[in-house]
């Protein structure tokens, strides 16, 4: 079992990560990867010129580690990978990166699935979007707190 | 005298754009509770009070999240963190 | 718009395509892949020397083009790609690769999980495992038909 | 005489396993149904008798699936598929 969480200053490759979990978790069947990629446009189609992520380090990432340890309890996952950005971010580069594996398909993508959710609403970042225009902090979306709730539904069952 | 001692609070996120990234607030020797530091930092910065009015600021010491209880003393790491944006 | 489907009969590198799809899709924001690779052991825990993955190489990528068609119709993606090894496998090379881009993560991984799971079941393949022992032929199982059903029963929310 | 041309039939899947990769089964020129096809098959090769009675068994003419009533002519691509396993 491991579950690897960075948190980084730089850009970093998600092809390469997936290769090397890849290599990690052989022995799993069933691996699933999401990467996030900083977006060009703003909601309204405004051109951003970067995406700003602050973080307070050592919260940030024990925040990270929770929702990681979180995943591991609920899903039947042998490994897990989470990678996250921080500071400045070009459009098009990876902010976010998560991977599972598991014996089954079923609780790779579950996992990866929660990992994402609970990474978007609750991890400890505050963003900001760049523009011509000037900045935009950003904050969880409906969608995003949506998403999160589905988690919470199925806790009731 | 017992004023002269000072806490420096970090400002995360949107809270940095009145006054940057840090200010330093007089705090008695013996500190006071995180609700009372609250009161401080608006009276001390009319400029946080708006941001602050919502009750979603919380505030980080020496690395963990605190409690309205919770004491503050001279010295440690504070930080107020508004509510996260998330990854 | 792009959905590439490809049969092919040697090994790959699933990090070579998700960093090819990733450079594609930069502009999409969220990209989920999985990646499915061949078990040392069968379910009984005896050690497998090979998969074996017979294919009709016409009708086998027709039915793979279907599914990938069925997707884009179905979920807001703007990119796939699905790969599928036929021949002899060997533990640990992977099998199968899905990769979905889309401007949500939901939709990405959505269309992902669907795209396995009607690949799993409806794919025109033909496997068996091969160990000491000799050759079984695997069907779907169970769980790949429970699966499976989980999107006929929201076709008919 | 108008049994002498043929159909060579491929055999995908386990359905190999009695007669190997594929078998040859005359044909009369102005050719048979597909159902008409799977009982020469099973008359011919009775290993595969216990296989083909299963009816999950379908018939792929010149790449396409085929149904009981589509004719099948000498030199037509023809295989036999079992239930698939998918990927």
């Amino acid at each position: 079992m491991s579950a690897v969480v960075r948190l980084l200053d730089g850009p970093f490759d998600p092809a390469a990560e997936l290769a090397d979990f890849t290599a990690l978790a052989a022995g799993a069947g069933a691996i699933v990867s999401f990467t996030g990629l900083a977006r060009s446009e703003d909601r309204d189609g405004m051109a951003l010129t970067a995406l700003v992520l602050e973080s307070y380090r050592s919260v940030t990432l024990r925040s990270m580690e929770g929702i990681a340890a979180a995943a591991h309890a609920r899903f039947a996952i042998a490994h897990s990978r989470v990678l996250h950005r921080a500071g400045r971010i070009l459009p098009g580069e990876a902010i976010v990166f998560v991977a599972t594996a598991a014996a089954h398909r079923r609780a790779a993508f579950e996992a990866a699935d929660y990992l994402m959710d609970r990474l978007k609403s609750e991890a400890v970042f505050w963003k900001r979007e760049e523009s011509v225009a000037g900045a935009r902090w950003i904050e969880p979306t409906a969608a995003d707190t949506a998403d999160l709730a589905r988690w919470h539904a199925r806790e009731q069952d | 005298m017992a004023e002269q001692l000072a806490l420096v609070v970090e400002l995360c996120g949107k809270l940095a754009e009145p006054h940057g990234r840090e200010v330093t607030v007089p705090l008695p020797a013996a500190g006071c509770t995180v609700a009372e530091l609250l009161v401080r930092l608006r009276d001390s910065f009319p400029a946080l009070a708006p941001l602050l009015a919502s009750g979603k600021v919380r505030v980080c010491l020496n690395e963990t999240m605190a409690r309205d209880e919770t004491v503050v003393r001279p010295g440690d790491l504070a930080a107020l963190f508004p509510p996260v944006s998330g990854g």
